[in-house]
C-alpha cells in the first residue's frame, strides 16, 4: 500500500464538519457545475466513442436470444472435473430416478444426475401422478422450494420443485428437483389464461406459499390450491408479473 | 349529633376533587401549546389504531370474553369478603361460639365457589 | 435545521406576551379576587394567637419575622396542607418521581445498560422533568368517533382516584394522615373498586379494538384480585380488630405482622403486582398483543396523566403493604445530634439590627409540635419524645420501609416475563385465594390458642 | 351539623318516585334493572335513617343483607338479560314473548 | 356546611337517578346509576354508618356497576344507543310518579316522622358484626343459600347453549 | 416446589447482576478503536488487508481515471460518480476522478477492490451524517482530505464483566 | 388422499366459526405493531382465542431475485444479504458456493476455516437479535437488553475481520475477502469465551424462569409429523425431534473435519422452539474454538477471479444451514457473467407455513410467543 504525502491540500475544502452550509451550497454548485460539464462532454465523447463506457447509463444487456432449453445438457458437472466423473454417473442417485423414469416412460425425461442432485423434467399433465408416485414410493416428504422460471424463447414458463427428505437419512443430501413447464401468454391474464398446472399442495403441503408466490411473481395459475391470493406484492399491483422477463426494472 | 363524622369523610373527596382540579391545568396547558394544526385538520392523524390499516368494523363490539363467569363470581363473593370484614373486625368481642355460622357461612360459599370454578374452568361455553 | 419558526417576530412576541399579562390581570381583577373573596367568605379561618386570621392580617404577617412562623404553623396544621402537601398529593407525587427515576436506574443497570445519562448532568436526574416537558408540549389527539367526555376525564379521574387512594395513607403518628377514618381498610377497598370502571370506561370511550380488548383483560384482572386482596388483609384485621389504619400501625410496635403472617403478605403482594399492572401481569398493556393495552390511543399528556396516577398508585399500595404488613413508622426514634446549647436555649434568630427576635428550638421542631407545651413538657422529662421528634422519625422510618417495598415490586419487571390472561385468572381464584383463607386460618387459630389477642401471651 | 330525619326520608320518597315511573315507562330490559336498583336504594336509605334516629344497629344490618341480595339478584337479573339477548338479539322486553311459558 | 353538602349529594341522587333512566346512551346511564349509588353512600356517611356506606361503595359502585356496564358493552352497539319506551306511557309514569311520592310525602309530612331528631351517639360498626353472628346468624345463613343459589343460578343461566352439542 | 426455587434463583440473577459492570459504550465520549488504518486493497496479491470500511480516502497521484471503481458501484449503489478536477495531473489525463454520495453508498468496499492503482482506500471515519443531502456528496479534493478520529476505546474483559474502556 | 395428509389441527368445541359469527373480532396485528414484525397478521378472534389466522407479508419485498437477474456475480454480493443483514455471512453462503460450483473455482484451505467461523460468529449474532426480540415479545426487558448488548461481543469479532458492523458482504467466489488481523485468534478466543459464559446466564433468569417455562410449554405444539409435512426448517424442525442439520447433513466447506453437534429437543413447543437456538449458541462457540485451533496459521485466503466471470450454462442448488434453518440457493445459469434466474429458498418463508396452522385455536397471549419461536425473520421472507 502506498500511502503517499497528498500533493494538494485546499484549505477551502478542508472544513467538512465545521461549516456545512457553505460547503453544501458550494457542492451542490460544483456538482451540479460538474455534472453540466460531464453530460456535455458525455454527449460530447459518445458519438467520438473515446470513452469505453458511459459514466451512468450503461446498456442493458441483451436477452440471450438462442438459447437452449436445459434438457440437452443432462449431466454437466463441474469442468475440472468433468474428464473423471462424466462418464460415472452417482449410482445411487441413478438408482431412484430410475425408478421413476421407468414409472412414467415417455412422459418423464431425466433432467441432470449429479451427485446429491437430480432432476426430472414431467408434463405438466402427469406432474399429479409423479408427485403422488414420488410421495408414495421414495421417501421424499417435503418441498424445500418452488422456483419458476420464464422462458420467453420457448414460449414456456418453468416451474421446478425441490424435494428433500428428513425422515430417510439415506436421502437426507438429496435433492430432486421435479420441472414441468406451461405455456406461457404474451398478454397474462394471471388466473384466466391458459398458465394453469394442478397444485402440489395435497402431496407436498409445504409448497402452498410458494406456489401463491409462484403465481403472483409469474402468473401461474394453480388449479384445486385454496388461495390463489397475492403473498408479497401489494393488493393494488396492476403490472405484469415481476418475474416474468418482459417485465423490466426501472433504470436497468 | 347526626353527621359529625362527615369530615374526615370529605377529607377523601376533597383530595380527590383537588387531584382533579390540579391535573385538569395539565391537560388545558397540553392542549393550548401543543402543536395542532387546527385549521387543516388530518383525518387520517385521528383515525383508530389499527396497525397502519384502515380501521374495519367497530371497535365498540359486541366482544365475549371466555372469562365472563368470573366477573358474575366477583359480584357475590365481594360481598362475601366483606362480610367477613363485619366478623373479622368484631371478633375479640365476641364469644367464641360465633365463629360456628361464620364457619357454616364459609361452607357454603366454598361449596358455590367449588361449582362456580368448575364452571367456569369450561372455557368453551362462554 | 430551524429552530426558531420562519415566520418569528421579536415585536409580535412581546406585543403577544403583554397582551396575555393584560388580559390575565383583567381577569384577575374582575373575577378572580370576588371569587376569592367569596371562598373567603364561607371558609373557617384559624384563629392564631388569640386574633382570626383574615386575609389582610395575613399579609401583614407575612412581613412580620415574630409572626411568620405561627403563621406557618397554622398553615401545616390546615387540611389544605394535608390535601396538597405533606401527607396527601405533594409528598406522594414526590416518592412517585423518585420511583419512576429509581426504576430506570435500576432497570438499566439490572440490564447492564446506562440509563437515563445526560439530561441534568448527574446521571440523568432530570431526565423525568424533560419527559414530563415533553409529554406536555405534545399534540393530543382524540381518535374520530370516541366519547369525547369520557375520554378527556378518564386520564383526570385516574390520578383524582389514585389520590383518593393516597389521602387514606397514614404517614407518621399524631394524625398525620388525610382523612383518619374508622373503616379505612374498607375505603381502600372501595376506592380501588373504581379503577376498574374507570379504565373500562376510557376503554370503550376510544372506540378503538386494542383498547376495548385491554380494557377488558384489566377489568378482569383488577376484579379477580380483588377478592384475594381483600381477603388476605382479614387476618391483620381479625387479630387487631380495628379497620383503622393508623391503629393497624400502633398495634405492630413491638413486632409487624409480617412475622406472624407471612402467607398473608406474600398474597397480598402478589395481588399488589396484579392490581398495579405490573410485570409479569401488566397484561392490560401487553404490548406485544395488543399493543398498549387500554392506553393506546392516550397521547401527550392524558398518558402522561395516567402514568402519574399509575405511580401515585403504586406508592399508596407499597405504603398499604408497610401500613398492614411492616409496621408503618415504627422504628427507633431518632434523636437529632445536636450540641447541648441548641437544645437547652434553641437558635436565636436576630432581626435586620440584630435583636434576637424568634428562638427555634431545634430537637424539637416547633414547626411541627401540635402542642407548644411539649417541648417543656420534655424539658420537664415527662413526655420522652416530642411529638415533632416522633413526626421526624416516623416519616424516615416510613419512607425507608416503602421504598424498600418499592423496590421489589419493580425488580420483577427485569426479572420476569409476562403471563397469559387465564393463568393469571387461575393463579387469583385457585392459588391466592386458598392461601389467603389459609392465612385467616393462621390468624384465627392465633387468637384461639391465646397467642395474641386479649389475654394472649404477645 | 343537624339532619332531620325527614330529609332522608323525603328523598327515599323522591327515589322510589322515580323507580316506579321508571318501571312503568322504560321496556329496556337494562333500565328495568336501574330502576329496581334505585328502589331497592330508597328502601335502604329509610332502613339506616330510621336506624340512625331510634339508635339501634338493626337496621343497619338489614340494610347490609338488602345490598347482598341486591347483588345476587343483579347477578341474576344480568344472566338472564344475557341469555334473552343472546336469543333475540334484542334488550326490548317486549320482544322477549316466548319466555311466557 | 352540613347543610351544603347534603343539598349537593340530594341533588346529585335525585339528578344522577333521572338520568340514568333518561340517558340515551346506556353507558351514560350506568355512570349516572354509579352516581345514584354513590350519592346514597354519601347519606349513608351522613348518617353515621361508615361501615354500610363502604359496603354500599365496594359491592354497588364497585362490583355490580361493573358487572352493568360490562354487560353493557357486551351489547350490539346500536342497542346501546336506542331508546326503548312506550311514549304513550310515558306520561302515565310521570303521572304515577308525581302521585306516589306526593300522596307519601304528604302521609309522611302528616305523621310525627318530622319532629324526630336524636343526640344520641352513633351505633359502632362493630356491633353490626356482632349482631350477625349473634341475633341474626339464621339470617346469615340463609343469605349464604342466597348467594350461593345466585352464583350457581346466574353461571348455570349464562352459559352458552348452542355449544353443549358439540362437548359430548 | 420447583416454582418457587425458579423464581428465586431468577430473582437472584436479577439482583446479582446489579453489580457487573455496565457494558455500554457511551458513544460520543468513547469511541472504538479499529483494526488498522481502514479497509485497503492489494491489487498484486488479490487480497484485501482488514480494517474497517468506512468513508474513502482518494490518492490524486494515482488515480487514473479509469472508471473501473465507478463501474463496479454500478451494480451496487451506483452512488461513484466521475467528475472532473480542476488540477492536471500527470496519469490521469481526463482529469476525472471519483466523487462518491454517502447518500447511497453500501459501504460494500467492492470499488476499492476495484482499484489496480492503490488510488481508492477506505478510512476510519464513520461520522459522516448531515443535514443537507448534499452535503453527503463528497467531491475529490474532500476524499483526499485524511479524516482526524480519535479512537481509542477497546473491549475489556475482566472478573467484574466487560466493559468499553 | 388429501384428507391425510393436510395436517388438522383440533378446535376448542366452542369456537367454530358458523357459532359465532356476531363475536369475532378482526384485528390487523401489524405492520404497525409491536408484536408483529414487518408483516401483519390478520387474527380473528373470539374473545380470548383465536379462531383463524392469515400472516400477510410482502411489506419489505424488494425484489432481490429480479434485481440479481441484472447484476453480475459479483455486484450481487452486497445485494443478496441484504434480506437478512444480522446473518449475512449466512445468507450469502448458499451463492457463494454456487458461484463457486457453476464458475469452476477452488477455495484455498484457510479460507474454508475463515468462512466457517464468520458464518458461526454470524449466526450468533442473529440468533442473540432473535432472542433479544423473543424477549420483549414475553415482555422480558432484560432479555431484550442482555443479548443485545452481548451480541456487541461478536460483532466487534465481525468488524475485525470484515471491517463492517452488519452487511459484511465479506464471502466471496473463491474464499473471502480479506485475511484476518494479526493476533485475531487470541482476541476471538477470549471474547467467545466470556460470550460462552455470558449465554449461560441467561438460564437463570430466562430459560429456567418458572414463568416462562408455565407460559410457553405446551403452546403451539408442532408435532414430528407435522413439522416434516409442514416442511418446515431449521430450528423449527429440530425442536419438533427431527434430527436434521445440514451442517452434519450435507457438510460444506470444513464441516466435516469440525466435530459438529445438533441439538434436538422432542416436544415442539414454543418452548422448546425457543431453546433450540440458544443451544446453537453454545455449540457454535466449541465451533468457533475447532476452527481457530484446527485453521492453517497462513496460506492463501482468496483464489483470485476473474474481473467479469462467467457461468456454466447450468443450474445449481446449493443449501446451508443459517442461523433460522436451510437456506437454499438456486442459480440458473446461461453462461453470461449474470444469473439468468436465482431463487433463494429460505426458511423464513418456508416456516411461515406453520404460523396459521400453529394460531388456530391458540389465545390471544399466546400469539406472540408462537410467532416468533418460527425464528421468522420478515425481511428475509419478503426478500
Amino acid at each position: 500500500m502506498s500511502k503517499s504525502e497528498k500533493k494538494v491540500t485546499s484549505k477551502d475544502e478542508d472544513k467538512k464538519k465545521s461549516d456545512e452550509k457553505a460547503i453544501g451550497d458550494a457542492i451542490i454548485a460544483a456538482a451540479n457545475a460538474r455534472r453540466e460539464e460531464l453530460a456535455k462532454e458525455a454527449l460530447a465523447t459518445r458519438s467520438n466513442k473515446t470513452l469505453p463506457k458511459e459514466i451512468k447509463e450503461k446498456p442493458k444487456e441483451e436477452k440471450p436470444k438462442e438459447s437452449k432449453p436445459k434438457e440437452e445438457k443432462p449431466k454437466a458437472a463441474p469442468p475440472s472435473k468433468t474428464d473423471t466423473e462424466e462418464v460415472s454417473l452417482p449410482e445411487f442417485e441413478k438408482s431412484f430416478v430410475d425408478k421413476i423414469s421407468s414409472q412414467f416412460t415417455g412422459d418423464v425425461e431425466v433432467g441432470y444426475i449429479k451427485e446429491n442432485r437430480t432432476r426430472v423434467n414431467v408434463k405438466k399433465e402427469k406432474i399429479l401422478e409423479v408427485a403422488q408416485f414420488i410421495k408414495d414410493n421414495l421417501p421424499f416428504d417435503h418441498a424445500e422450494s418452488v422456483t419458476g422460471v420464464d422462458f420467453p424463447e420457448d414460449k414456456e414458463i418453468g416451474v421446478v420443485y425441490h424435494l428433500g427428505s428428513y425422515t430417510d437419512p439415506t436421502y437426507s443430501k438429496q435433492v430432486l428437483a421435479l420441472a414441468t413447464r406451461v405455456p406461457r401468454e404474451e398478454n397474462p391474464n394471471p388466473g384466466n389464461d391458459s398458465t394453469k398446472l394442478p397444485s402440489l399442495r395435497d402431496m407436498f403441503y409445504s409448497v402452498e406459499f410458494h406456489e401463491r408466490e409462484i403465481f403472483e411473481m409469474l402468473g401461474v395459475y394453480f388449479d384445486s390450491h385454496p388461495d390463489n391470493r397475492r403473498l408479497l406484492l401489494p393488493e393494488d399491483w396492476a403490472d405484469l408479473p415481476p418475474l416474468r422477463k418482459d417485465f423490466r426494472n426501472k433504470g436497468r | 349529633m347526626v353527621g359529625e363524622s362527615v369530615a374526615s369523610y370529605s377529607n377523601v373527596l376533597l383530595m380527590f376533587g383537588f387531584a382533579c382540579a390540579a391535573m385538569a391545568p395539565a391537560l388545558l396547558v397540553s392542549r393550548m401549546i401543543s402543536p395542532e394544526n387546527k385549521k387543516q385538520p388530518n383525518p387520517v392523524k385521528t383515525l383508530p389504531m389499527e396497525c397502519g390499516q384502515v380501521p374495519s368494523g367497530a371497535g365498540r363490539t359486541h366482544f365475549m370474553m371466555q372469562y365472563y363467569a368470573y366477573v358474575l363470581m366477583f359480584v357475590i363473593f365481594d360481598v362475601m369478603a366483606i362480610f367477613l370484614y363485619a366478623w373479622g373486625s368484631s371478633l375479640l368481642d365476641l364469644p367464641r361460639t360465633a365463629t360456628l355460622p361464620i364457619i357454616a357461612f364459609l361452607g357454603i360459599m366454598f361449596a358455590a365457589m367449588a361449582y362456580a370454578l368448575y364452571q367456569s374452568k369450561r372455557k368453551d361455553i362462554w | 435545521m430551524s429552530v426558531i419558526a420562519p415566520k418569528f417576530r421579536l415585536g409580535y412576541f412581546l406585543k403577544g406576551i403583554f397582551d396575555n399579562a393584560f388580559w390575565i390581570l383583567t381577569i384577575v381583577t374582575l373575577a378572580g379576587i370576588p371569587a376569592i373573596q367569596i371562598v373567603l367568605f364561607y371558609l373557617e379561618l384559624p384563629v392564631i394567637d388569640g386574633e382570626l386570621l383574615t386575609a389582610f392580617l395575613a399579609f401583614t404577617w407575612l412581613f412580620n419575622p415574630t409572626m411568620q412562623v405561627p403563621l406557618i404553623k397554622a398553615l401545616i396544621y390546615s387540611d389544605l396542607f394535608r390535601i396538597v402537601a405533606f401527607p396527601g398529593f405533594g409528598f406522594a407525587a414526590l416518592i412517585a418521581a423518585g420511583t419512576i427515576f429509581v426504576e430506570r436506574k435500576m432497570l438499566a443497570k439490572l440490564q447492564l445498560r446506562v440509563g437515563p445519562f445526560y439530561c441534568g448532568k448527574v446521571e440523568g436526574i432530570l431526565q423525568l422533568a424533560g419527559d414530563g416537558l415533553k409529554l406536555i408540549s405534545k399534540e393530543i389527539i382524540i381518535p374520530a368517533k370516541a366519547d369525547k367526555p369520557l375520554f378527556w376525564a378518564a386520564p383526570v379521574l385516574f390520578v383524582g382516584t389514585a389520590a383518593a387512594f393516597v389521602a387514606l395513607i397514614p404517614v407518621a403518628p399524631g394524625g398525620w394522615v388525610v382523612a383518619d377514618l374508622d373503616v379505612g381498610l374498607l375505603a381502600v377497598f372501595a376506592v380501588i373498586g373504581f379503577f376498574p370502571i374507570i379504565t373500562i370506561l376510557s376503554a370503550w370511550s376510544a372506540n378503538s379494538k386494542f383498547p376495548f380488548i385491554g380494557g377488558i383483560r384489566a377489568l378482569h384482572q383488577m376484579v379477580s384480585f380483588e377478592i384475594p386482596l381483600i381477603l388476605s388483609l382479614l387476618g391483620v384485621v381479625i387479630l387487631t380488630g380495628t379497620l383503622n389504619l393508623s391503629e393497624i400501625v400502633e398495634s405492630q410496635s413491638s413486632f409487624p405482622w409480617i412475622i406472624f403472617m407471612p402467607i398473608g403478605a406474600i398474597v397480598f403482594f402478589t395481588t399488589m403486582l396484579a392490581e398495579l399492572e405490573r410485570i409479569p401481569f401488566d397484561l392490560p398493556e401487553a404490548e406485544s398483543e395488543i399493543v398498549a393495552g387500554w392506553l393506546t390511543e392516550f397521547s401527550g399528556m392524558m398518558y402522561g396523566l395516567v402514568q402519574l396516577g399509575s405511580y401515585l398508585k403504586l406508592y399508596a399500595f407499597a405504603a398499604l403493604f408497610v401500613i398492614i404488613f411492616l409496621g408503618g413508622w415504627t422504628g427507633p426514634v431518632f434523636w437529632p445530634p445536636l450540641e447541648t446549647e441548641i437544645i437547652t436555649e434553641g437558635i436565636p434568630i436576630p432581626n435586620y439590627a440584630g435583636d434576637p427576635i424568634l428562638t427555634v428550638n431545634a430537637p424539637g421542631l416547633p414547626l411541627l409540635d401540635q402542642d407548644p407545651n411539649e417541648w417543656v413538657l420534655q424539658q420537664q422529662g415527662e413526655l420522652q419524645y416530642t411529638s415533632g421528634q416522633l413526626l421526624v422519625s416516623g416519616v424516615i422510618w416510613f419512607v425507608l420501609k416503602t421504598v424498600g417495598v418499592i423496590f421489589f415490586i419493580l425488580l420483577p419487571r427485569g426479572v420476569f416475563p409476562r403471563i397469559r390472561l387465564d393463568m393469571l385468572l387461575h393463579i387469583g381464584w385457585y392459588k391466592l385465594i386458598g392461601l389467603s383463607f389459609v392465612n385467616i386460618f393462621i390468624a384465627l387459630g392465633l387468637v384461639y390458642a391465646g397467642v395474641i389477642g386479649p389475654g394472649g401471651i404477645l | 351539623m343537624s339532619n332531620e330525619l325527614i330529609e332522608f326520608v323525603l328523598i327515599s320518597v323522591a327515589l322510589l318516585g322515580i323507580g316506579i315511573y321508571g318501571l312503568a315507562v322504560k321496556r329496556n330490559a337494562i333500565r328495568m334493572l336501574f330502576a329496581v336498583e334505585i328502589i331497592v336504594n330508597a328502601a335502604n336509605l329509610n332502613l339506616v335513617a330510621f336506624a340512625r334516629f331510634m339508635p339501634h344497629s338493626g337496621g343497619q344490618t338489614l340494610a347490609l343483607f338488602s345490598i347482598a341480595i341486591a347483588a345476587a339478584e343483579v347477578a341474576v337479573g344480568l344472566a338472564l338479560i344475557i341469555v334473552a339477548y343472546r336469543m333475540y338479539k334484542n334488550i326490548d322486553i317486549a320482544d322477549f314473548r316466548s319466555l311466557k311459558g | 356546611m352540613a347543610d351544603a353538602l347534603f343539598l349537593a349529594i340530594s341533588v346529585l341522587t335525585i339528578g344522577s337517578a333521572i338520568a340514568a333512566l333518561e340517558m340515551r346512551s346506556l353507558v351514560y346511564g350506568s355512570i349516572a346509576l354509579m352516581g345514584t349509588l354513590g350519592g346514597v353512600a354519601g347519606f349513608y356517611v351522613m348518617l353515621d354508618s361508615p361501615f354500610v356506606a363502604m359496603f354500599q361503595l365496594a359491592v354497588y359502585v364497585g362490583s355490580i356497576a361493573v358487572l352493568i356496564l360490562f354487560t353493557v358493552m357486551l351489547v350490539k352497539r346500536e342497542l346501546i344507543f336506542k331508546k326503548i319506551e312506550d311514549p304513550k306511557r310515558k306520561f302515565a309514569g310521570i303521572g304515577l310518579m308525581l302521585i306516589v311520592i306526593l300522596a307519601l310525602g304528604a302521609v309522611i309530612m302528616d305523621s310525627g316522622i318530622k319532629t324526630i331528631s336524636t343526640d344520641s351517639e352513633p351505633v359502632d360498626f362493630r356491633e353490626i358484626g356482632g349482631d350477625f353472628l349473634t341475633y341474626y346468624w339464621p339470617a346469615l345463613i340463609l343469605m349464604a343459600l342466597i348467594l350461593a343459589g345466585s352464583v350457581m343460578g346466574a353461571l348455570v343461566l349464562a352459559r352458552r347453549e348452542d355449544t353443549i352439542e358439540n362437548e359430548q | 416446589m420447583g416454582t418457587a426455587t425458579g423464581i428465586i434463583k431468577a430473582l437472584n440473577s436479577g439482583i446479582k447482576h446489579l453489580a457487573v459492570k455496565r457494558f455500554t459504550l457511551r458513544y460520543p465520549e468513547q469511541k472504538l478503536k479499529f483494526v488498522g488504518d481502514g479497509y485497503q486493497f492489494d491489487p498484486a496479491s488479490g487480497v484485501a488487508i482488514a480494517g474497517l470500511k468506512g468513508r474513502h480516502m482518494l490518492f490524486h497521484d494515482h488515480c487514473t481515471g479509469c472508471q473501473l471503481c465507478s463501474i463496479a458501484c454500478e451494480g451496487v449503489a451506483e452512488a461513484i460518480a466521475m467528475v472532473k478536477v480542476p488540477d492536471k495531473w500527470g496519469q490521469n489525463a481526463k482529469s476525472i476522478m471519483p466523487q462518491i454520495d454517502y447518500g447511497k453508498c453500501v459501504f460494500c468496499g467492492l470499488c476499492v477492490d476495484a482499484c489496480p492503482f492503490y488510488a481508492l482506500y477506505m478510512s476510519n471515519d464513520y461520522e459522516l451524517s448531515s443535514f443537507t443531502k448534499e452535503g453527503l456528496i463528497y467531491t475529490p479534493a474532500q476524499l483526499q482530505v485524511k479524516p482526524q478520529v480519535q479512537q481509542d476505546s477497546e473491549l475489556i474483559i475482566d472478573k467484574r464483566g466487560a466493559r468499553h474502556g | 388422499m388429501a384428507e391425510q395428509v393436510i395436517p388438522t389441527k383440533k378446535m376448542p368445541p366452542g369456537l367454530q366459526v358458523e357459532n359465532v359469527d356476531d363475536r369475532i373480532m378482526t384485528l390487523n396485528v401489524g405492520p404497525q405493531h409491536p408484536g408483529s414484525g414487518h408483516m401483519r397478521i390478520i387474527v380473528k378472534i373470539d374473545g380470548d382465542y383465536i379462531v383463524d389466522a392469515d400472516p400477510d407479508p410482502g411489506y419489505v419485498h424488494r425484489g432481490e431475485e429480479k434485481m440479481a437477474e441484472s447484476r453480475n456475480y459479483i455486484t450481487n454480493i452486497p445485494h443478496l444479504e441484504r434480506p437478512v443483514i444480522h446473518d449475512s455471512c449466512n445468507i450469502l453462503y448458499p451463492y457463494v458456493l454456487g458461484v463457486e460450483d457453476l464458475v469452476g473455482i477452488e477455495v484455498p484451505e484457510r479460507a474454508k476455516y475463515v468462512r466457517v467461523i464468520a458464518a458461526e460468529l454470524n449466526r450468533c449474532i442473529y440468533i442473540q437479535y432473535w432472542l433479544a426480540i423473543y424477549g420483549i415479545f414475553l415482555g422480558h426487558s432484560t432479555m431484550f437488553m442482555w443479548p443485545a448488548g452481548d451480541r456487541e461481543l461478536l460483532i466487534d469479532l465481525m468488524e475485525k475481520i470484515t471491517g463492517a458492523r452488519v452487511t459484511h458482504a465479506y464471502f466471496i467466489p473463491g474464499g473471502v475477502r480479506n485475511d484476518v488481523p494479526a493476533n485475531f485468534e487470541d482476541v476471538c478466543l477470549r471474547q467467545v469465551n466470556y460470550f460462552e459464559k455470558r449465554i449461560k446466564e441467561y438460564a437463570d433468569i430466562f430459560y429456567d424462569n418458572p414463568i416462562l417455562k408455565a407460559r410457553t410449554e405446551d403452546t403451539g405444539v408442532l408435532s414430528r409429523e407435522d413439522a416434516i409435512r409442514l416442511g418446515t426448517t431449521g430450528s423449527v424442525l429440530r425442536a419438533s425431534g427431527v434430527d436434521y442439520d445440514l451442517r452434519i447433513k450435507e457438510p460444506y466447506d470444513v464441516y466435516d473435519e469440525l466435530d459438529v453437534h445438533t441439538n434436538v429437543l422432542k416436544s415442539g413447543d414454543s418452548y422448546a422452539r425457543s431453546k433450540i437456538p440458544w443451544l446453537d449458541m453454545l455449540e457454535s462457540c466449541n465451533i468457533i474454538r475447532q476452527a481457530l485451533e484446527k485453521m492453517p496459521k497462513s496460506g492463501s485466503i482468496r483464489t483470485k477471479l476473474k474481473p467479469n466471470p462467467k457461468g456454466r450454462e447450468d443450474e445449481v442448488y446449493r443449501r446451508v444451514e443459517s442461523g433460522r434453518g436451510s437456506a437454499g440457493c438456486h442459480i440458473i445459469s446461461r453462461g453470461k457473467p449474470e444469473p439468468y434466474r436465482l431463487k433463494l429458498s429460505v426458511s423464513s418463508f418456508r416456516n411461515l407455513i406453520a404460523l396459521p396452522y400453529l394460531l388456530k385455536g391458540e389465545k390471544l397471549g399466546n400469539m406472540p410467543a408462537v410467532y416468533w419461536s418460527l425464528n421468522y425473520w420478515p425481511v428475509e421472507a419478503d426478500r
